[in-house]
């Protein structure tokens, strides 16, 4: 089998993917030889050149399949490399206030990073079992390192080692899957595969295959009952990783998530359907329900996070093109909202540290106001209230499942949202309705400014990238069929 | 940029921009504040009083329409107003001032205060003039947010938990709203709600698109029984918060109820109109009598919006003309009067701090033009003919004892009760000896409080008077409604009009002395 | 007619190997060490799996990727060793047992 | 315009009192209400004279149903076909009424100068009486239904705000209150029936719906599904309007706020409580008198009513203590007589009645609150006595009344007082009417004639006869609450035995010495009342009774005339037109018997019979029947509901207990998330077991 990959015009649609290849050297290299001090540099360096990739993923845009069949470039994967490297990128800056004391001033944080990045990027773009497990892979290790970055915090030590255990797990569970697929359609492109189950039709050992498979995806994602993990890992991980955490690997996993069953696993639509209906509906309820009794801001949002995946994934249960669409802007407002989220989380410090629970904020409103107002605006948003941002995003999924006749999914959807409702006002409550008792130190500036774009997109949604938005979306969306 | 295509969309972004301004002014400002909210309100409400200047009522259709796709297909930047809707808009204006005329003494986070007023009337306005079906769910389910802040951050003792309260039981039934529209998108292909009310759902649809409606209109209204949130948002609330919910939150359901149950899922209304009648009933009978043992001032005017309520409920559903017309009209008067005596009781709560009735009495004594004000509201809300209370309950029972005489009946009963929690009310508060020495130094209406109530005062007598202002510009589009509604049923609609003849049995005309009610027509004189 | 091993043997094993590695997870409750051993047990089965259903198909694609899951476990197994060791650094022990500062 | 200002007058009147009362001060208030109010008198009184002794109605036009001005004023409710308007309805009926209202209206706005000169609110006081005025004039120029009820409510606000004019009494306020809400009940009925008349006849003005009534006679009659009954539908829409009809004119099971009523200022009880708005109710049914035609049963119900109320509060009245609770009582049962008349078809002899009685009754009351005003607001008869000599004028006065209400006269001649024509006139139509109805209706008002004249000289004999009493005055407060003070005291006071027992009515600083009669601001009302109630039978007995043509020449179609029962009652048997004036004398005798006689036996009267005796004196015990079938079971539901239902079962168990829920399954929800590996992984490994399982059954792969 000869390479495809001739010259390098050839690699246009890699090219973005290899230009992070060859950043993540350079800065590697960089990170070893300059001051470490001077780490911050690194950074901000490593922050320019996810902006470069951005640039380059959106302005030129070259679809294509190369590296025979293992890596294919759309416009669906661009919509997701471009959240994913956002989301990424966003979750650098965040890093990088006060990052001694979040143990992520090292150089080689940036670059695990960056690293994890390029592992989503070759996720989003897989096209064959073997890149996707790679680029998994390349995600997963790099994420294992970085939870447990704070190397003397016993609780970031903990994270990271359930975090990999747990990941190790999955991967098996995944490879497992993987390999049955291959057993039982003999290929491990998904292009041919789809072929081969459109050709031969379902097999026990192909459903056994796609639960594995997909198991293995739903613990990236989190949803339940894979998602055990997050809770723990959210409250022990510095604040600036799991911002991380919470942003582009799901994105990334989500995008895989769609890739595979839109696409590879289409011919068996009401297989799959069951399982992401069954993770869908787990996913919300539970996370509505464990996340109201938490104390810990970070707990609460790693359930809201399950949550969120919960309804993103009603969207996917539709097996449609809108809710395919409905997903992207989903994950698109999931990210927007949650950089706000950790970017308010990490701008509550007292002098003795950050906060940790919720009733820590309470009357932030009233010290700390533009803080607080933001957090309130993002945490209607995250409820689903409308005009935010929030609400535009489950109107999109909720209306794909409708379309496709999901009732009894969009019912339980959306009551799990009445309650969940429950425990994001609860920090809206304190931070607004009760007396202050802590003053909070000042807020750094990036901080500020990713609050306020943060809060000015979720507010004005409607007017501003709504739109915009939708249409890129349906064009994403429209690529996979 | 004409005024035809830019009214609404000024009207409705407006007080957004005056909040937009108080964000950035300085929050120990209070009085530049204070004056800003102030005109924002007041530019609205002008430019509402311009808006139903130039609305053309002979036209059933809908006015000053701009309609435009916005987001993906689902999504437009549509909105106009009709008959039914136009009004909706004027009363928001209206009220806005005087809440903030209202709220001229709340010392707390000012800013904020006023921004969240700015951003609800925003909200509100934008309820009643979208087109969009989903944009009118985010503007609907939008005033939750800042009436959540309101109730919770200025409101009473027990606020957190009425915030709560008025929250969830809003938001659960509204979720369920969402999904009916959205079964409503792919069933019409669109959410222009111009073009879904040309649309003809099927029959085993609206049902369940019908009660997903009412699950989020009947708590929004609210009907009994899922009112209960509404006395403890009432109590608890600033004085400007229970004006605006009162005023203007409440008719959101009725107004969901004219805009989407009738004229969309008309089969289904028709099965469900005895249900709807048997609730309302309920509603008006027994919070008539919750009202009658109340303790809290507020508490009592709550139910009674409750009670009230029930009438509008049950002209909505009457489905004819004098029924819609009249649950118009009365949400209109409600608006005007359950506000003016919330302000009325806000004016004896800034003074004394408390609610209890047993805590006033003989306030005449030092009031008498809080008396007097307060006597006139108390009288709409019992339904004296000459004010605007009357019309609205007359009107509906009238129209609804042609369809069912049970339930007017039982509406009927209202009108005795709501004499008694009011008056009861009234002579426990004003009338007496002034006996208790707090209240021997409370001083009466100041100049701002005169500004607010006693234009209200006059637009209750006015409109009792003289209705036609309001009947003459919803008249068209409620004909229309009804025309369409009764077509949907299969009944004539010159007889649901106001015609109103339904049909009658005659005795056959006697022959002799036979049939001796007969002979007595032919015959008076017969003794 | 001498027992054949066949396909079906070959995955039988395989999934045994794979219910070891997972119920070596969650069975065992004393050393961390043990479940990075039953990590690689499952890793083995997935290996079992692909080769032999590579020799099955006739197909390279299968021992391509089971010796990239060579690789990659090797690396995986360094991270964990590593992440193990500094736990071991903070908390003075492995025991799987008192992997439990956070819950709830 | 004529009809404008009649009607719009009283109304500025209140306005600028009202309004600018504060301003301008209390003397100008009551001239400027009390001028206006004259003028409207005579103008009505130029309205009505042409009808009364000239052609009929100026500027009348004849519309087939009645001769009638129409003067529209503004447009009202329109919706759909119902086409409301503010419309001013003159026709003789109005006209009559007009007269009633403003000329009674104008002499008690002047007399309150007087009887209100201390009182510190006079001008609120002026501006409520002008505001009554307006709606009840309102209420008598109504052309349609709606208006009517206008005018109806709108008298019963005047009336809810004169009853509690002094709004310190919690008595006052009590009974003001209670006087909206029994109202009100009627009211229930009668918006019932207007919504069913619209229904039925589909018209709301009152041309309309007589024309469609008339129909009937082609068409047949309708019938109606009301409730869960098919009725015939104008006998149920004549009941509901009765009903109202019942509430304002306190007929019998409604009647319960007429008395209390009286803890208004007595002016009030005059204008509103006896000559205006109680009969509002006479006059609705005249005014619907086509409707009523046509519905026998109705009519039947309103003699039976009629009938008992006349009775029933006669028999009250016999033993009450409080001066203007015996009027408040006579009132009832004049009322009672009205209806009977209505009932039995003789219209215009109800009308009469009404006429007669306004003067008279006004002319009571005035007495009375002269008589008050002279006790310094003592309205206890017990504290009274001998007062002839300290107020001879008021006395004569009194007398005057007495003699219009107890109806003196000689039957087959022209000599009598105004209610000898009114109240013989009703008797004999009750006699004519026949049947069972009719005969129960004859034996109780003649029996009620009879306790009228006892109770009625009762009054006078224990005010103005025998010798004062009035010495356990002292130390009340001005305002004694006599429903307190009746119920409280069981004895008959006639006996005079408190008086013996103090024996000083000599006493220094009574009452009784510093009793003086009334200025003359207040004496010129009564002149001019007496004037009436002396010649306002004789004079309009041919119009209201005498002869059908005339009647029906004079009325000119604004009311339905029965030719029959006219005539019937022009030939009944001799021995029944003496019957009012037997029963009348009887009740003179015993009273001057009981109280002048022998003042003794009332007091042993009442001893052996305690039970009849308490019985009258509670009032048939009513307030607390209704207190107890009615009051306390609204609380106790409203309770019920707020605590019970509201409260704990919504409220408690549906939504809080719905949160409780939730956060036992969220507790139990926290407590999987163990922390331990082992079972995360194990979630993990139940996770794929369960959605193998699922996919592979559902899908139908086993």
């Amino acid at each position: 089998m000869n390479s495809d990959v001739t010259d390098f015009a050839s690699l246009a649609p890699a090219y973005p993917e290899v230009l992070m290849a060859l950043g993540i050297l350079v800065l590697l290299l960089l990170g070893v030889v300059i001051n470490k001090e001077r780490s911050a540099l690194v950074s901000w360096l490593a922050v320019s050149l996810l902006a470069a990739t951005g640039l380059l993923v959106m302005l030129q845009p070259a679809d294509g399949v190369i590296f025979n069949g293992l890596f294919i470039a759309d416009s669906f994967g661009r919509f997701m490399k471009v959240l994913v490297i956002g989301g990424a990128g966003l979750a650098l800056i965040l890093a990088m206030s006060n990052a001694e004391e979040n143990g992520v001033h090292k150089y080689e944080y940036s670059v695990l990073a960056l690293l994890a990045t390029l592992g989503m990027m070759v996720m989003v773009s897989a096209n064959d079992l073997m890149s996707l497990y790679v680029g998994l892979e390349l995600q997963s290790l790099s994420l294992y390192v970085m939870a447990a970055i704070k190397r003397d915090d016993p609780r970031a030590s903990e994270a990271g080692l359930k975090y990999f255990v747990l990941g190790a797990l999955s991967s098996g569970l995944l490879l497992y899957g993987a390999s049955l697929i291959y057993g039982f359609t003999g290929h491990t492109n998904l292009g041919e595969i789809v072929i081969a189950i459109a050709n031969e039709g379902r097999s026990v050992g192909l459903i056994f295959g796609v639960v594995f498979l997909l198991a293995g995806v739903a613990f990236k994602i989190s949803a339940v009952p894979f998602h055990m993990w997050t809770p723990d890992v959210y409250e022990g991980a510095p604040t600036p990783v799991t911002a991380f955490f919470a942003m582009a690997p799901k994105v990334a996993a989500m995008t895989l998530m769609i890739r595979l069953v839109m696409d590879t696993f289409a011919p068996i639509t009401s297989d799959w359907q069951q399982i992401v209906i069954f993770l869908s509906i787990a996913s919300m309820v539970l996370a509505a329900f464990a996340a109201i009794g938490q104390q810990s801001l970070k707990r609460l949002i790693a359930y809201s996070s399950i949550g969120h995946v919960g309804f993103a994934l009603v969207g996917l249960s539709s097996g449609t093109q809108v809710g395919v669409e409905g997903v992207a802007i989903y994950m698109a407002i999931y990210v927007a909202m949650t950089v706000g989220l950790f970017a308010c989380l990490l701008s509550f410090r007292t002098d003795t540290g950050y906060v940790e629970t919720i009733d820590d904020l309470a009357g932030a409103a009233q010290t700390r106001p533009f803080v607080a107002a933001i957090m309130a605006i993002l945490m209607f948003s995250l409820i689903g209230l409308p005009p935010l941002a929030g609400f535009f995003a489950k109107w999109h999924v909720f209306l794909a499942a409708i379309e496709a006749n999901l009732y009894v999914l969009s019912v339980i959807g959306v009551l799990a949202s009445a309650v969940s409702a429950f425990y994001y006002l609860r920090v809206v409550k304190v931070m607004f309705f009760d007396a202050p008792i802590k003053q909070f130190a000042a807020v750094p500036g990036e901080l500020n400014i990713i609050m306020a774009a943060s809060g000015f997109l979720v507010v004005t949604y409607y007017f501003t990238v709504g739109n915009p938005l939708a249409s890129w979306a349906q064009t994403a969306a429209g690529s996979l069929f | 940029m004409t005024f035809e295509n830019s009214i609404l969309t000024l009207l409705t972004w407006l007080p957004v921009l005056g909040a937009a301004i108080l964000l950035f002014t300085p929050k120990t400002a209070l009085n530049a504040i204070r004056w800003i909210a102030l005109a924002t309100t007041i530019v609205v409400f002008v430019l509402s009083l311009a808006l139903w200047q130039a609305f053309d009522a002979s036209s059933a259709g809908f006015q000053f329409v701009v309609n435009m796709p916005w987001i993906g297909d689902s999504i437009g930047y549509r909105v106009g107003v009709d008959g039914i809707s136009v009004l909706f808009v004027v009363l928001t204006a209206l009220l806005m001032p005087a809440a903030v005329l209202a709220s001229w003494d709340v010392e707390m986070r000012v800013k904020e205060y006023m921004i969240v007023f700015l951003v609800l009337e925003t909200l509100m306005v934008g309820v009643f003039t979208t087109l969009d079906l989903a944009m009118f769910y985010v503007f609907f389910e939008g005033t939750l947010l800042p009436m959540f802040l309101i109730i919770g951050i200025w409101g009473g003792a027990q606020r957190i938990q009425a915030a709560y309260k008025f929250f969830f039981y809003t938001f659960v039934g509204s979720v369920l709203m969402l999904l009916a529209m959205m079964g409503m998108y792919w069933d019409a292909g669109t959410t222009d709600i111009v073009r879904l009310l040309g649309h003809d759902f099927p029959v085993g649809m609206q049902t369940w698109l019908w009660l997903a409606f009412f699950a989020s209109l009947a708590v929004k209204m609210p009907m009994w029984p899922f009112h209960r949130w509404l006395p403890e948002a009432h109590v608890q609330a600033p004085t400007a918060g229970s004006v605006i919910l009162a005023a203007i939150l409440l008719k959101l359901g009725g107004y969901g109820f004219l805009r989407f149950s009738l004229p969309m899922f008309p089969d289904a209304s028709a099965q469900f109109a005895n249900f709807v009648f048997v609730l309302s009933v309920a509603a008006i009978i027994l919070t008539s009598l919750v009202a009658l043992v109340q303790t809290d001032i507020k508490k009592l005017i709550a139910y009674s919006s409750v009670a009230h309520m029930g009438f509008v409920t049950m002209g909505i559903f009457a489905g004819n003309a004098l029924g819609i017309q009249g649950a118009m009209f009365q949400m209109i008067s409600h608006g005007i009067v359950s506000g003016a005596l919330f302000l009325c009781v806000g004016v004896i709560y800034d003074r004394m701090h408390t609610r209890e009735i047993s805590a006033y009495g003989g306030l005449v004594e030092r009031m008498p033009q809080y008396a007097f004000a307060f006597m006139v509201f108390t009288m709409a809300n019992v339904g004296l003919p000459g004010t605007s209370g009357f019309v609205g309950e007359f009107l509906t029972m009238i129209g609804v004892f042609q369809v069912n005489t049970w339930v007017a009946f039982g509406a009927a009963f209202g009108v005795i009760f709501s004499a008694g929690y009011a008056l009861w009310l009234y002579r426990r508060v004003v009338f007496g000896a002034l006996t208790k020495d707090s209240l021997k130094g409370i001083l009466d209406l100041n100049l701002r409080e005169k500004v607010v109530l006693y234009p209200l005062i006059v637009l209750t007598v006015v409109f009792g008077f003289y209705p036609a202002p309001i009947l003459d510009t919803t008249a068209a589009a409620v004909d229309n409604l009804v025309a369409q509604y009764s077509a949907a049923n299969g009944l004539d609609p010159a007889v649901a009009q106001a015609e109103a003849r339904a049909p009658l049995e005659y005795v056959a005309p006697a022959e002799g002395a036979a049939q001796p009610a007969d002979d007595h027509a032919a015959e008076p004189a017969a003794h | 007619m001498g027992l054949e091993i066949g396909l079906g043997h070959y995955l039988t094993v395989a999934a045994i190997l794979f219910t070891l590695g997972v119920f070596g997870i969650f069975i065992n409750r004393k050393n961390v060490i043990v479940i990075l051993m039953s990590v690689e047990l499952i890793l083995l089965a997935v290996n079992l799996n692909l080769v032999a259903f590579s020799a099955h198909l006739n197909d390279l694609q299968g021992q391509v990727f089971a010796l990239m899951i060579l690789t990659v476990a090797a690396a995986e197994a360094a991270i964990g060793l590593a992440i193990l060791v500094i736990f071991y650094r903070n908390r003075g022990t492995i025991a799987v047992e008192d992997v439990n500062m956070m819950k709830g | 315009m004529i009809i404008q200002a009649i009607v719009f007058l009283p109304l500025i009147g209140a306005l600028v009192a009202g309004l600018l009362g504060r301003t301008i001060g209390h003397r100008p208030s009551e001239f400027i209400t009390t001028g206006l109010l004259l003028i409207a008198a005579v103008l009505s009184w130029i309205v009505f004279i042409p009808v009364a002794f000239g052609d009929g109605l100026v500027g009348a036009v004849g519309d087939g149903h009645a001769a009638v001005v129409k003067v529209e004023v503004m447009r009202w409710i329109q919706v759909g076909d119902m086409d409301l308007r503010w419309i001013l309805r003159v026709d003789t009926l109005t006209a009559i009424m007009l007269v009633v209202v403003n000329t009674v209206s104008a002499l008690v706005h002047v007399y309150s100068i007087g009887y209100m000169e201390e009182d510190p609110h006079r001008s609120r006081f002026f501006a409520y009486l002008s505001l009554f005025t307006f709606a009840m004039l309102m209420l008598v120029t109504a052309d349609n239904f709606l208006q009517m009820f206008f005018g109806w409510e709108g008298v019963g606000l005047a009336s809810y705000l004169l009853i509690g004019f002094w709004y310190t009494k919690p008595s006052a306020t009590a009974a003001a209150m209670k006087a909206f809400i029994v109202n009100r009940v009627g009211d229930f009925g009668f918006a019932l029936g207007i919504f069913g008349a619209f229904l039925v006849l589909g018209h709301i003005d009152f041309d309309g719906a007589f024309h469609a009534a008339d129909e009937f006679a082609v068409t047949g009659l309708p019938v109606i599904q009301f409730l869960s009954w098919q009725l015939d539908a104008m006998t149920v829409i004549c009941l509901l309007l009765f009903m109202g009809a019942m509430g304002k004119s306190a007929q019998f099971l409604l009647h319960t706020w007429l008395p209390d009523a009286m803890e208004g200022p007595t002016p009030v009880s005059a204008l509103i409580h006896a000559a205006t708005m109680v009969t509002a109710g006479v006059f609705m049914v005249a005014r619907l008198s086509p409707l009523f035609e046509t519905s026998p049963v109705a009519l039947t119900v309103v003699i039976v009513i009629g009938a008992i109320t006349a009775f029933f509060a006669a028999t009250v009245g016999l033993v009450q203590n409080d001066i203007k609770r015996v009027i408040a009582y006579s009132t009832c049962s004049q009322l009672g007589y009205m209806f009977v008349a209505l009932g039995v078809g003789a219209y215009s002899a109800g009308i009469f009645h009404l006429f007669t009685h306004a003067f008279f009754k006004a002319l009571l009351f005035l007495g009375a609150g002269s008589v008050i005003h002279a006790m310094h607001h003592e309205q206890d008869m017990r504290n009274m006595g001998g007062l002839r000599k300290k107020i001879p004028i008021t006395y004569a006065m009194m007398m005057i009344g007495t003699l219009a209400l107890t109806g003196v006269g000689i039957p087959g001649t022209n000599f009598g007082f105004a209610g000898f024509f009114s109240k013989d006139a009703i008797i004999e139509s009750a006699y004519a009417f026949g049947g069972n109805v009719g005969s129960l209706a004859f034996w109780l008002l003649v029996v009620a004639a009879l306790f009228t004249s006892f109770y009625s000289w009762r009054l006078v004999h224990l005010t103005f006869h025998g010798s004062p009493r009035d010495a356990q005055h002292h130390g009340e407060g001005p305002h004694p609450d006599p429903a307190h003070a009746a119920l409280e005291s069981h004895d008959e006071p006639i006996d005079d035995s408190n008086a013996d027992d103090h024996g000083d009515h000599g006493h220094h600083g009574s009452a009784y010495d510093h009793a003086h009669e009334s200025p003359n601001v207040m004496l010129v009302p009564l002149y001019v009342l007496a004037v009436g109630a002396v010649l306002a039978g004789v004079v309009f007995y041919g119009m209201f009774f005498h002869e059908v043509e005339h009647i029906e020449h004079f009325f000119a179609g604004s009311i339905y005339v029965d030719h029959q029962i006219i005539d019937d009652a022009h030939h009944v048997p001799t021995w029944v037109k003496w019957s009012a004036t037997i029963a009348m004398i009887l009740g003179f005798v015993s009273a001057w018997y009981m109280y002048i006689r022998r003042p003794d036996v009332p007091g042993r009267l009442a001893a052996t019979n305690p039970g009849l005796y308490k019985f009258l004196l509670n009032k048939w015990y009513f307030d607390e029947l209704y207190n107890t079938i009615f009051v306390k079971p609204a609380l106790w539901i409203g309770n019920a509901v707020w605590k019970g239902f509201d409260d704990w079962l919504v409220d408690g168990k549906i939504a809080e207990g719905l949160g409780r829920r939730v956060q036992n399954v969220t507790s139990w929800v926290v407590k999987l998330q163990s922390g331990y590996l082992y079972h995360y992984a194990f979630a993990m490994l139940i996770g794929i077991a369960a959605l193998l399982t699922w996919a592979i059954a559902a899908g139908g792969l086993i």
